[in-house]
């Protein structure tokens, strides 16, 4: 296999192209885009790319449209990906529904920018982590990674891939602006250097019959790709195990769905992954997502050559999100500090998950620039 | 001709057609009524059950009332229609259900960022996706608060029956006119579609609101400014020569766009949180039914807080000390109240039709000291009183 | 010198001036075409305070927001004509104009373009096609000519242009003409039919974007895309008379239709009419 | 005369036993239509595992679901956007769009104007009946001036579209249109238009009785299928009479039967081009 | 070892281009961490452009320049603009001809090296347009932060094909001027 750009080496690249380089490498073969600042060097990157590894690239209408093809292609057996920023994340919710209902993997990357509505396209936010939970309608459940670096950009792009693929499940990927941009050096690794998933496929017809069923009991169905014969229907609707409509019995809806949970919720352990930083005899915790985790990182070398007893948990599954771990946390630290590039959003699910134990305290900035580190520990410093 | 709902001709016109008394009708239609009693005179939807029959009333009503009924080619134009008639001075509304609502999210952001006076009805459905169409659900909670990219506050109510529909209604629109902003209101399928005994009052009983204009060029200048302190800038509408600039992307008080300089931004952002945040005493409400002594409350919304009345009334016959607390507008969430409750009380039981989604706003305010659990159901058939009074008694 | 000059332009009286300079790059032809509609307004003798002027998301959305002196309402990408719809219904007598990009009204916002036209309702849009997305840095666009090169179709585009004027006529617009920044007379008198028409009318402006565009197919210079749009500009009547194969990479230019038929807010209000006739609320 | 088979024979064939009975009401038109396409895809001896059908959201939609083919019921509006992924990942699927005049004309409608635009490799099968039948009766952009719906209660006062003739002016390989009433005509157009390259669609004007019908004083299918051969005129008749003569008309026939290369094709020479311009190939 | 580098100029100048090849040399020529950012403000459409390098020996926490110890200022804007958000002692490079009025005061607090840059890079290679490729050669003797052969390489990967001997010769130009300075010969 030959790929267009460097293997087996660094080199020093946007945070976009990263998550594109990473992409071809987990193996996908489908993108469908439409432009929007700060994805568009993504597309741009597969524009090049994939016609030459024998990959579509297409760009659709809109955004709404670029989703759709995704999981088409998906059906279709493609490992399949579209980024986008908050506007077409807004518009491309109702069909992220579908992808999650239909259990389709796809990957979707929003690049975060300065909101509500148009705000400031070329500035970097993180206004949209609980859009990327809660966004469609209906409960649901999918998965969502928040890089901070452009080398975790590219690692934690083949990391959800393989979510996907293993899950059957969307996955989205929360980048911003500043790191959408930023070029920063980057390991590329040689293909047999990275472990690479590829979604069960039916071993039997026995197995093809039940698209939406548990054969193994994981939660996790194998996905009868289209075109090979097992004659698979899918649909939006409430659905059985076969993929028959069963719309009026509640029981169906409350096997599906809660099956669809738990194929996530059951295997918590392995998606969910954090790293901490000086966190072990800390009594104040920051407890950060993204780009922000860099400012705060800094902030605890300051706040620890003061002789406070700082330490960072840097989460990188937002969710599921890992209440657990935040509530042992809260056990042991006097307070918690957010600092995030918004007006409170993970601040919420860390107060959910301290429940009481801990004051939690938020660090808001919005605007369009990251927190300096001097902001985030004069605060803790008070 | 710009109609505000409450000028002579049209409570003529609202007393001739519609006369007070008790109807049976349908929880869409007495919140369509409501719609009309607020002043609502612009509607542009698209169909989906089970929101249809909101449409079907105002296409028959509104041109009586000399108002328009739009059929638009999807959802986002539904919404996009409402924002410009919104700037021509109309009081605007659609209804749609999970899917469209999704569609709607870019420019429900965009009517926050306009600060523009719409009512949004969202008639929950089973879902995600396509889901189970005509079954009523609560799972668009969140959604609602967080459907939007970036930062957002937002109102919303969530009315418990028909007859609160029809009045809940009329809030909704009082609140975004007051506030100018948009307000969602999370309906269900299932009441949408129950028929009940709806009174419809007189025209006399209702009171409504009209957004503030500007008084004077000068207010009129700075449509995204804050000259009265609260956070709600006056709105020069559209046609009236003021030449007013509006935008969705970052500007100044002038309406002007300045997409690059962090303070403006801050600044607006900001004062949108901020005229939510200061006057909660347009919007929240909460009711509460035997909270003096409980031990054990119930916390529920929408729907799912009949049924919850009825365990509770059980629970109390049977001796247990349980209470009951309704958000009736559940986001911004009664945060202040629900603390006080919490301490108070041993345990909190969340029933709603969802897999967990309210409860988790009632966990930030509650201290760990209190037993919390959720009594979830989906599928489409909404929780009984026995169903929720079992686990009152097993906490009991 | 230059300074001079700009403080004589008589229709700067047009232009909403703490907003200026505009960000437009040099040589865009979007100053042709807010130009070209201040001169059909100034001509036409409109007050700007009839005016409302909506646009969506892109460099042709800025052309008159907010640098237009009117009612000026920028709102999201693709949805300007919905947005208009409903100001238009609330202002009937307030002439609405839609001033956007080909991205912008014709990709994700196609349906809304569609079905505008479909209803006939009295909105003159002004569509300054560039064949490119020149503000996110110059992707494909569905005007985008067959064979040519954008970030996103870096080795050619190999789909075909939405042939936006023939589509709207066929939908069931009252007046669509098309021409170049390199008809500027033209062009200001089909805008003044545009504005004067009732029912949908709609005013394909082919443009050029030397930056984005242009220099990635090689015209780098804005005289140069003018000299490609006169060479292949080809008026309607002759165009009638030649095959698909003929008219392949041309620009038809142009009145397509100029027809009455009922417009919608007139047939949406003799509706109300009717109906309060019916019930006897006429008067009330 | 071709050799028609039984309707069960197509049925046991081609449809999914454990889903039937179908969803229509009695007198609707979809089963007709859809009863062409088999029977088309019989004639023509096609592979059914090389087909792959996908809709969006209504009553016409729910056809995959009937059919034993493999099946992608979508969301509102979108299943053209949907089949581009599929058609692009596998181009040896061959892609049948089953859809409604609402979904595709209304929310879809940009989807449609820019499937036809790349020419994608499908053949859309269209059912106008003028309404949404599955949301209870409200009017379509389809609807005809002055008819009535749930949202037109004093009857449609918006310009209907003319799909095919849209499709037309978009840049589609072939168009025709038939009511459900012109089977042969039906048939053997679904035929013409699974052979072909690049984006086909036939229209068929197909009878809601329920929804729409019971609505516009024609309560019964016949009604609709009386009204249908009074309104529409053959192409060719057509083009003989003015404007004026065809207002309120509908005209049936073939539209255009052309040769454009598909997307499939175009996007093959693409990528060989990509290679090539890139140095990877010669 | 955290260095903070900063670059800015007008639309043109090879603002950008600059920063892209220090970060490139450092991170893949060096095997040192590096972060390039650059801002998309208004000032990207034709007013003051600005990119910054961070360079390090460890993982890059913050990835923005808070106070440059180098810098590089190629218009009067940019000098007004961004001159005081240097750190004391840093290194600066100053297009002398380009920035007439100076703050001299301020000046000296910081190690200045103000040469007619573009009509140095006129003269050496006969193309305005490598004055940025110059100032890099500058930089990478001067203050040491890359060597010679990353930053060559560096420069020969992100230039125009065609072009790479033309903007050589302006980098070893720069090499010759930067190592002057350093000797304080300059």
């Amino acid at each position: 296999m030959r790929y267009p750009f460097p293997v087996g080496k660094s080199d020093f690249i946007q945070g976009d192209e990263a998550v594109a380089r990473a992409a071809i490498l987990a193996g996908c073969r489908f993108y469908a885009g439409y432009p929007i600042t700060p994805a568009s060097e993504i597309f741009e990157a597969m524009a090049l790319y994939m016609p030459l590894v024998d990959g579509v690239s297409i760009q659709m209408e809109d955004e709404i449209a670029s989703i759709a093809a995704i999981i088409g292609a998906s059906w279709a057996g493609a490992k399949a990906m579209t980024a986008t920023s908050g506007p077409g994340f807004s518009l491309m919710q109702e069909n992220l529904g579908y992808a999650i209902m239909t259990e389709t993997p796809i990957v979707v990357v929003n690049m975060m920018r300065g909101g509500p509505s148009t705000g400031q396209p070329t500035f970097p936010a993180q206004g949209d982590i609980m859009q990327a939970i809660w966004g469609t309608h209906g409960d649901h459940m999918l998965i969502v990674l928040s890089p901070s670096t452009v080398q975790e950009a590219f690692d934690f792009t083949i990391r959800a891939f393989n979510l996907a693929e293993k899950y059957r499940t969307p996955v989205v990927l929360l980048g911003d602006a500043e790191l959408a941009h930023m070029r920063e050096r980057v390991y590329i690794p040689n293909p047999d250097e990275i472990e690479i998933t590829y979604r069960k496929l039916p071993r039997n017809e026995e197995e093809a019959k039940l698209p939406f069923g548990d054969p193994h009991g994981d939660g996790v169905p194998p996905m009868p790709i289209f075109g090979k014969g097992y004659r698979t229907y899918v649909t939006g609707l409430t659905h059985d195990e076969h993929g028959r409509p069963r719309t009026v019995e509640p029981e169906v809806h409350q096997r599906l769905i809660s099956r669809i949970f738990r194929k996530i919720l059951d295997h918590r352990d392995e998606i969910i992954s954090y790293e901490t930083f000086e966190l072990d005899d800390a009594e104040i915790a920051i407890i950060s997502t993204g780009i922000v985790s860099r400012s705060a990182i800094r902030a605890v070398k300051i706040l620890r050559e003061r002789g406070v007893k700082a330490g960072l948990l840097k989460l990188h599954t937002i969710w599921p999100f890992d209440f657990e771990v935040i509530e042992e946390l809260a056990e042991r630290v006097r307070k918690i500090y957010v600092p995030e590039m918004n007006m409170g959003q993970l601040y919420h699910l860390v107060r959910e998950g301290a429940n009481g134990k801990a004051d939690v305290e938020l660090i808001a900035k919005i605007g369009g620039e990251v927190h300096t580190p001097m902001e985030i520990a004069e605060r803790v410093v008070g | 001709m710009i109609i505000r709902g409450d000028e002579p001709e049209q409570i003529g016109l609202l007393k001739k057609l519609y006369k007070p008394g008790n109807y049976f009708m349908q929880g869409n239609e007495a919140l369509a009524y409501g719609a009309i009693f607020a002043g609502c005179r612009f509607y542009a939807g698209y169909p989906i059950t089970p929101s249809s029959e909101i449409a079907e009333t105002m296409a028959r009503e509104l041109p009586k009332l000399q108002g328009y009924y739009l059929q638009m080619e999807d959802e986002i134009g539904s919404i996009a229609a409402m924002v410009g008639a919104s700037w021509t001075g109309l009081k605007v509304m659609t209804a749609t259900s999970g899917p469209g609502f999704s569609l709607m999210q870019e420019n429900l952001g965009y009517a926050i960022m306009t600060e523009t006076p719409l009512v949004l009805v969202d008639v929950q459905r089973s879902g995600p996706s396509t889901g189970q169409a005509t079954k009523g659900a609560q799972g668009d909670f969140f959604q609602a608060r967080w459907g939007t990219h970036g930062d957002h506050p937002i109102v919303a109510l969530s009315p418990i029956s028909g007859q609160d529909a029809f009045w809940e209604t009329i809030r909704a629109f009082n609140i975004a006119e007051k506030l100018r902003t948009p307000v969602v209101m999370l309906f269900d399928g299932v009441l949408a579609h129950t028929r009940e005994l709806v009174r419809i009052p007189d025209v006399e009983e209702v009171e409504i609101t009209y957004r503030k204009l500007p008084r004077n060029e000068e207010e009129a200048k700075l449509p995204f400014g804050d000259p009265h302190g609260d956070g709600v800038p006056p709105m020069p509408l559209f046609g009236h020569g003021y030449f007013t600039h509006v935008t969705g992307s970052t500007h100044k008080e002038n309406g002007l766009r300045d997409v690059y300089t962090p303070e403006v931004h801050d600044k607006l952002v900001r004062r949108l949180h901020r005229k939510i945040e200061q006057n909660k005493d347009v919007y929240e409400k909460y009711e509460e039914h035997f909270t003096d002594d409980a031990e054990i409350l119930v916390v529920s919304w929408g729907v799912t807080a009949r049924p919850a009345l009825g365990a509770v009334l059980k629970a109390r016959e049977e001796g247990i000390k349980a209470g009951l607390f309704v958000p009736k507008t559940v986001h911004p969430f009664p945060g202040e109240r629900m603390r006080e409750l919490g301490k108070r009380v041993r345990a909190i039981l969340v029933p709603e039709m969802n897999l967990g989604q309210m409860i988790l706003e009632v966990q930030r305010f509650v201290n760990d000291d209190v037993l919390l659990r959720g009594i979830n159901k989906i599928g489409g058939v909404p929780l009984t009183v026995e169903e929720i009074l079992r686990e009152i008694r097993g906490v009991a | 010198m230059a300074k001079e000059i700009y403080s004589k332009y008589p229709l700067i009286k047009y232009l909403r001036k703490e907003a200026l300079p505009t960000a437009l790059c040099p040589g865009c032809g979007g100053g042709t075409v807010l130009n070209a509609f201040a001169n059909a307004v100034d001509q036409l003798k409109l007050d700007p305070k009839d005016l409302v002027v909506v646009s969506g998301i892109g460099c042709s959305a800025w052309i008159a927001s907010p640098y237009f002196l009117a009612d000026t309402l920028h709102t999201t990408h693709g949805r300007a004509i919905a947005f208009a719809t409903g100001v238009k219904v609330g202002l009937p007598d307030k002439k609405v104009v839609v001033i956007s990009g080909d991205g912008d009204l014709a990709s994700i916002g196609g349906n809304h373009l569609l079905h505008a036209a479909r209803r006939n309702i009295d909105i003159t849009v002004i569509l300054v096609n560039n064949f490119i997305y020149g503000m996110t840095g110059g992707q494909l666009a569905p005007t985008t000519p067959f064979g040519a090169k954008t970030t996103t179709s870096p080795y050619r585009n190999i789909e075909h242009p939405l042939k936006i004027s023939e589509t709207i006529a066929s939908a069931g617009a009252s007046y669509v003409a098309r021409w170049t920044t390199a008809h500027v007379y033209q062009l200001i008198e089909s805008i003044k039919k545009a504005l004067t028409v009732k029912g949908f009318s709609l005013v394909e402006v082919i443009s050029q974007c030397p930056v984005q565009y242009g220099r990635r197919n090689r015209m780098k210079e804005p005289a140069e895309m003018l000299r490609w749009f006169l060479k292949n500009s080809v008026p309607i009547s002759k165009a009638r008379k030649m095959s698909e194969e003929e008219l392949e990479g041309k620009f038809v230019i142009g009145e397509f239709v100029n027809r009455e038929r009922p417009e919608f807010v007139t047939e949406l209000n003799k509706l109300i009419d009717e109906v309060q006739e019916h019930f006897g609320l006429k008067g009330e | 005369m071709m050799y028609l088979k039984s309707a069960y024979e197509i049925r046991d064939k081609y449809m999914r036993k454990d889903m039937l009975p179908t969803i229509f009401c009695p007198g609707c038109g979809i089963g007709s239509a859809l009863q062409f396409t088999l029977r088309a895809i019989d004639d023509l001896g096609l592979n059914q595992d090389e087909i792959v059908w996908v809709s969006g959201i209504g009553c016409s939609s729910r056809v995959p679901g009937f059919v034993n083919f493999d099946g992608l019921h979508t969301t509102h509006g979108r299943a053209l956007a949907f089949a581009t992924g599929i058609k692009l990942t596998n181009p040896d699927l061959r892609i049948i769009a089953f859809m409604g005049d609402g979904d595709a004309a209304a929310i879809g409608g940009n989807h449609l104007i820019h499937a036809i635009r790349r020419n994608l490799d499908v053949t859309v099968i269209l059912i106008n009946n003028f309404t949404y039948g599955m949301t209870g009766g409200q009017v379509a952009p389809t609807t005809l001036k002055g008819l009535r719906g749930t949202t037109a209660p004093y009857g449609q006062f918006e310009n209907p579209f003319d799909i095919a003739q849209l499709a037309v002016s978009a840049g589609a390989n072939y168009v025709a249109r038939w009511s459900v009433f012109n089977y042969l005509q039906g048939m053997n157009s679904i035929k013409k238009a699974l052979q072909k390259e690049g984006f086909t669609l036939v229209e068929f004007l197909s009878p809601c009785p329920v929804s729409f019908g019971r609505r516009n004083r024609m309560k019964t299918s016949p009604e609709l299928l009386r009204w249908y051969q009074k309104i529409t005129v053959p192409l060719a008749k057509a083009k003989k009479m003015k404007p004026e003569e065809l207002e309120g008309k509908i005209v049936i026939g073939e539209f255009v039967d052309r040769d454009r290369p598909g997307l499939v094709r175009e996007y093959e020479a693409y990528k060989k081009r990509a290679k090539k311009m890139m140095g990877w190939e010669e | 070892m955290r260095k903070e580098v900063l670059f800015s100029g007008f639309g043109g100048q090879g603002v950008i281009l600059a920063s892209v090849i220090l970060g490139r040399a450092a991170a893949v020529y060096e095997g040192l961490y590096a972060v390039q950012t650059q801002s998309y403000g208004p000032e990207s459409r034709g007013g003051a452009s600005k990119a910054e390098v961070v360079i390090s020996d460890e993982p890059i926490d913050y990835p923005k320049a808070l106070h440059p110890d180098y810098a590089a200022f190629f218009s009067q804007e940019a000098y007004s603009k961004y001159l005081y958000t240097v750190r004391e002692g840093a290194k600066v490079i100053v297009e002398s001809d380009l920035v007439p009025n100076r703050d001299f005061e301020f000046e000296k607090k910081l190690e200045v090296l103000a040469l007619p840059l573009t009509r140095i890079a006129e003269e050496t290679t006969g193309l305005s347009l490598t004055m940025n490729i110059l100032t890099l050669g500058i930089l990478t003797t001067w203050t040491g932060i890359v060597g010679r052969e990353a930053m060559e390489k560096a420069t020969v990967d992100a230039v125009p094909r065609g072009t790479e001997q033309i903007n050589l010769r302006a980098l070893r130009k720069g090499f010759e001027l930067g190592e002057k300075a350093r000797k304080g010969l300059l």
